[in-house]
């Protein structure tokens, strides 16, 4: 059964939240009962405090969102089938599967393209290609140079984790934990210091907080008031531990909150409340009002790092994972989390807005798996590098001497 | 006596320390210390020294590191296992607060502590940060530690058993490219001394002097070389501080020639002080260096493996010297 | 006029604190009315919550706290008039007067005697001379370090910035910011491995917040329960710079709670207040109920480094600091902190508790001057260092080679 | 043209730069960008340009060297003055990141980026972590980004339009100890490139070569030489990274001796470079090199002058050269 095209019907059976014909009206008595985000349930609902930004915006907004989510669903599955069942497949990934609806919704508030002292810049982690789609990254290009090819994003440089596209404000992702943060912090103190409304935003997961780095980026975001978006998307674990391992909060957002920055929890499996986040976050921003700082709490579907154990053709690794060796997550945990699946309560809410019924839902998806199918025909066919490039780009001009042969 | 892997050789030697000093301890972050062996029992020291002794932790190498220096100024010998994605976030309290300790307390302060620093740089397509191979010049530049790279299983325990009874504080890089070496290994405790580099093969016609992740290939090099007619005497260095200066002269003065090689980036690698050292020295010696180029290493396979020095590379650089 | 002699009848001229005969009477009724640390009084009064500790100790203790305390001031004082008046002298100092009370408070409540593995670690920082002498360093021997003497407690290679004796538990001075908190968890962390009950204290400055190390040192000595005081001498300026410069909290505390950390604020001035705090964070450690945090309000009689805007003879500077180049801190604030002085405070209390009466708080302030004295004259029949020793103690056996002459 | 200090010199590029570049932002720590010099107006970036653009922070220099990153990326020029006390605290993101970047994206980022790290070792009396001058080692091993080491006035101004119009990262060594240096420097804007090392005095019979902190002593025992009829050639090598090796090769092919002196300490110092550069391309040359020892800075002024490089002791080892 595909989830998807019975989600209506499934909402209603399951759910005992209030309904309303508006996505006003939804939204608003949600809040006024004070409903909070609850495992048990596959619907998603609005924390009482957040306002209602998603509602006010045009369709074809929303149906962006939902189409980005897609996008980068469907990415992660043919990327973990191209790793699982071809062989001349190079590539490798962080896969962001589960967690579609934080990158979109926090993309959705930024400024993404226009020229470059005019745009929002996003910081990216090891897992970065959720935020990449959701910025705006070329997906053929993405994917090319996933696979190593000279034709890719970054010409073969960069691979996965250090895709980068500066002309949508995509700075880029980084394989380091911790660094990326008071990197973001100046872009921010950049803008303000230009008298730019541009926003920096970054990316990091719970394994961030332990990091000496968490502390500098918000105590100088404080105290220089910076335009300046720490997202950071708790999905339970840093690689292989559980992230009581190395923080003392339930929740890391009031960590956050110590240093007066506003701060808050959200649902990182509803793209509409992540965007109601973010928008008063870059609102905040712009306003001159200083920094923000987001908690999504959140899942991934896969291991850490690849696809071990995962099946060609579904959704998700339950299987053992050979790096984790002494750490396993319940496979239980992670059926409990694709119960509130970020693409199908996205579905669910445009159809219950009345924004897409079913049959373009399909549509949409039919097209977008469509575009990644094709996104990874054109990188297969891409070029190889030239070996002599590697000496290039270490400085704007010009190549380092070779030294290999002595 | 087995055989027995670099990794599974070192925890045996750390086992052995811990067993035998109850104030040792070891923090881990993302490698627990878990290694087996065929024919051998698992170690896993969380579960047998217990959750106060062996602690796993969050991000934060320059916290791991620090602790462990912290811990061995209050007596009790410390390990930790520094992954290669942190190896120069401890960097500066290595340089800064270790490496001068003992020198600026007059002597008084005493440091049983032992970095094991992961280095990669054996892997095509990770790009910079993951398959980087650097951080030997970096740790080697600072006094006042014992910066140590094994690139043997029986080394790598011998040094192990050295490093965490010397007082001195102790950077032991281990190259994850070494991860799949397997020799015999005795099963008790023996130490290497961590001031001597080893010859690996005599000979007279040149000196090939390398080190860690950058021997298996020197020495596969140096058999196509042999193979040739080439007399090709091999230097592992072992311990890049304090160096071994008398094997290095003894060994070019006697060849004549020296190529160095390293997997770390040309300018300022290893190699550089080996001629350095041995140019000061010994007059009328031809010099060559095979090195990886001063540029970060590129995910393409195609890029990095022509960039990265193998031995084809190395013993086309031996046959132009000689 | 020397405001020692007559402080009872200072005190109760100036003062509307309560009253009592009794040593607990006196702070019982202080903590009753809930009096607070104010600028305004000379008298220091109990944090209402804060234990009565003090009380509870013998009068030799007591006697031993204010004589420390004393001894901290004339080595300060005789520093500074050797350095303003001597031109043979070639010591240096971060001076510490004015903050006696924080070190003597702290130190009095550790384990400073016995074996290695049985004492109390303290970490300094580069102001260390007060902690060196609360801990229970070797004057002399100090003294003889801080004019780099070969005889000097660490063989002239130390001087102020990282004098050390382990013998004492004073693992010692650091020159760099930051790093000794981390590395102080470590010990404790030794502790806690060891199942012992010794406990580690580090002593930082305001300037220690905006340090990354402030966050990696809390958040693992609260993850593990590690038997760590972190003691926070707030002296309102780090170099040059208000910490509102570098810091968002007026409470620094309030950063150290948010971790979970028991976490409070003293008057840095009354060295029995610090003790109170000191000695609920030793024994909460010793228990295995993990880290506490102290902040110390407190403030530096001379300038950042040296003497410069000192007179010979006299306390405190209030001149020009050349170093300060663009900031000064007012003289009228250095005046009004001054009336709130450590050492008056003390000695006022124990002669309000009848511990000491005036003539024998003299005697004692009369004996520790000459001992101060004494102890710089030995300094100074020292030998200096023989120039070749500085190629030992690089490792801990034999020496590495010249390399200066080529 | 005016007599400037080194200071002066640096920050009239600076003040220059950030009034045509209304983008350009300063971070400062303890160190407030004011510089005065007789007959010329007092420079104060603070003042002028506001603090917004110019920030006083707390001690965190890892943040501020990545936060002028981070604006770097964000299309501000961005420099930032880190103090000797935090020279190697940002180490990791400037090794890791900023060396890496545009290597890792393919060429994308552009970091017009400059950290002014400065050096000390010239003071006795300072133990350890106050006298140390190691950083130029540590600095011009990473790629990716120009280390350089400006020894005069003149240059350092140039050197320093140079840097802060480069779209490169730059590590911009300032030893402490040159701040004392007075020579003429012009008051316009120009610049001195960030790839050639300068030939100081030319010779015939010996190459000095060395840089930074180095250069005073260095420029001393020269003269001490020449007055003894040695004619002596003093390169200062004013770029670490990348370095300028056909000067060194140039110089040294002529001379047929070269004689190191390094502040840094000895293994893996600037001159062991130096030296394995022009080894393997020069043959038949004699070699020495003089360096701080192994071994932290002591306090005690007996023992740290003993040990320091100075005029006397490089005469010392160029006369047993030649
Ligand atoms: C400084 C540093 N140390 C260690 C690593 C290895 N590492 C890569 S990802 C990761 C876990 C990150 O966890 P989290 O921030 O929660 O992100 P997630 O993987 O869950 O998205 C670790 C430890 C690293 N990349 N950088
Ligand atoms: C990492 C580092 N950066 C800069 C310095 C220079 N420095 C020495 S003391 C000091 C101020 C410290 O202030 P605080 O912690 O409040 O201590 P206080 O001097 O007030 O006792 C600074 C910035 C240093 N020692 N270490
Ligand atoms: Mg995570
Ligand atoms: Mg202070």
């Amino acid at each position: 059964m595909d989830n998807t095209t019975k989600s209506k019907t499934h909402a209603s059976e399951s759910d005992d939240a209030p309904r309303s014909e508006s996505r006003r009206g939804f939204l608003k008595i949600a809040a006024a009962t004070g409903a909070v985000v609850s495992m048990s349930r596959t619907r998603a609902f609005a924390n009482g405090d957040i306002g209602y930004h998603s509602q006010e915006l045009p369709d074809d907004k929303l149906i962006d969102m939902y189409r980005t989510a897609l996008k980068i669903r469907w990415h992660e599955r043919t990327q973990a089938d191209e790793m699982l069942s071809n062989p001349d497949y190079r590539g490798y990934n962080h896969f962001y599967a589960g967690q579609e609806a934080v990158a979109t919704g926090i993309c959705a508030a930024l400024r993404n393209d226009g020229p470059f002292d005019q745009i929002d810049l996003a910081y990216s982690s090891h897992r970065p290609s959720g935020h990449a789609i959701a910025k705006g990254v070329d997906i053929p290009k993405m994917c090319a140079e996933n696979d190593f090819r000279s034709t890719g994003l970054n010409g073969g440089y960069a691979a996965e984790m250090h895709l980068s596209d500066p002309d949508v404000g995509f700075i880029g992702a980084d394989g380091m934990i911790g660094p990326s943060m008071p990197i973001a912090t100046g872009s921010a103190f950049a803008f303000r210091a230009r008298g730019s409304d541009q926003v920096a935003v970054v990316f990091g997961g719970d394994g961030t907080y332990a990091t000496p780095h968490f502390h500098s980026a918000l105590n100088n975001a404080k105290l220089l008031d910076l335009p300046f978006i720490y997202v950071l998307e708790n999905n339970l674990y840093h690689q292989y531990a559980h992230y009581s391992y190395s923080c003392p909060h339930k929740d890391i957002a009031n960590a956050a909150a110590a240093y007066g920055i506003p701060s808050r929890v959200v649902d990182g499996q509803d793209v509409f409340q992540v965007y109601n986040a973010a928008k008063e976050a870059v609102d905040r921003a712009r306003a001159g009002d200083g920094p923000s700082f987001i908690e999504a709490k959140t899942y991934r579907y896969y291991n850490h790092w690849g696809a071990p154990g995962a099946t060609a053709g579904e959704l998700g690794a339950f299987g053992y994972d050979p790096l984790a060796i002494t750490s396993f997550r319940p496979e239980r945990e992670v059926r409990a989390w694709m119960q509130r699946d970020p693409i199908d309560i996205a579905r669910k809410t445009l159809v219950d807005w009345g924004v897409l019924d079913a049959a373009g839902a399909d549509a949409i998806e039919t097209e977008v798996k469509a575009e990644i199918a094709e996104a990874f025909a054109w990188a297969a066919q891409q070029p190889f590098c030239q070996p002599e490039d590697g000496l290039k780009n270490v400085f704007a001009d010009g190549a380092v001497p070779a030294r290999q042969f002595g | 006596m087995a055989q027995k892997s670099w990794m599974y050789s070192v925890l045996e030697a750390v086992q052995w320390e811990m067993q035998n000093d109850p104030r040792m301890i070891w923090i881990f972050e993302l490698t627990p210390p878990v290694a087996s062996n065929p024919g051998k029992p698992v170690i896993n020291l969380e579960t047998e020294f217990g959750r106060k002794r062996v602690v796993n932790t969050g991000i934060d190498e320059n916290w791991m590191a620090s602790c462990c220096l912290g811990a061995s100024l209050a007596g009790s010998p410390a390990a930790t296992y520094i992954p290669y994605q942190g190896a120069l976030m401890p960097f500066q309290v290595i340089q800064n607060v270790a490496g001068k300790l003992r020198h600026m307390t007059g002597g008084r302060a005493q440091m049983p502590v032992v970095w094991i620093i992961e280095m990669t740089g054996q892997t095509p397509g990770f790009a910079g940060q993951h398959s980087c191979y650097e951080e030997d010049s970096y740790y080697a530049h600072v006094p006042g530690v014992r910066t140590v790279i094994p690139s043997t299983p029986y080394d790598a325990k011998g040094m192990m058993h050295a490093a965490l009874r010397s007082p001195d504080p102790v950077v032991y890089l281990y190259p994850a490219g070494l991860r799949t070496l397997v020799e015999d290994v005795p099963d008790e405790p023996y130490e290497v001394p961590l001031d001597k580099a080893a010859v690996r093969q005599e000979g007279n016609d040149l000196t090939i002097v390398s080190s860690g992740g950058g021997m298996p290939e020197v020495l596969k090099a140096a058999e196509t070389l042999q193979g040739e007619g080439m007399s090709v005497e091999v230097v592992d260095l072992r311990v890049l501080k304090e160096m071994d200066t008398e094997t290095l002269v003894n060994s070019v003065g006697k060849t004549k020639r020296l190529l160095t090689v390293d997997q770390s980036y040309y300018t300022l690698g290893p190699g550089a002080e080996v001629i350095a050292r041995v140019a000061t020295e010994v007059e009328g010696a031809k010099y060559k260096r095979v090195a990886f180029p001063d540029a970060p290493p590129p995910a393409s396979p195609e890029m990095f493996v022509w960039m990265r020095p193998d031995a084809e590379k190395i013993a086309g650089a031996a046959r132009e010297l000689v």
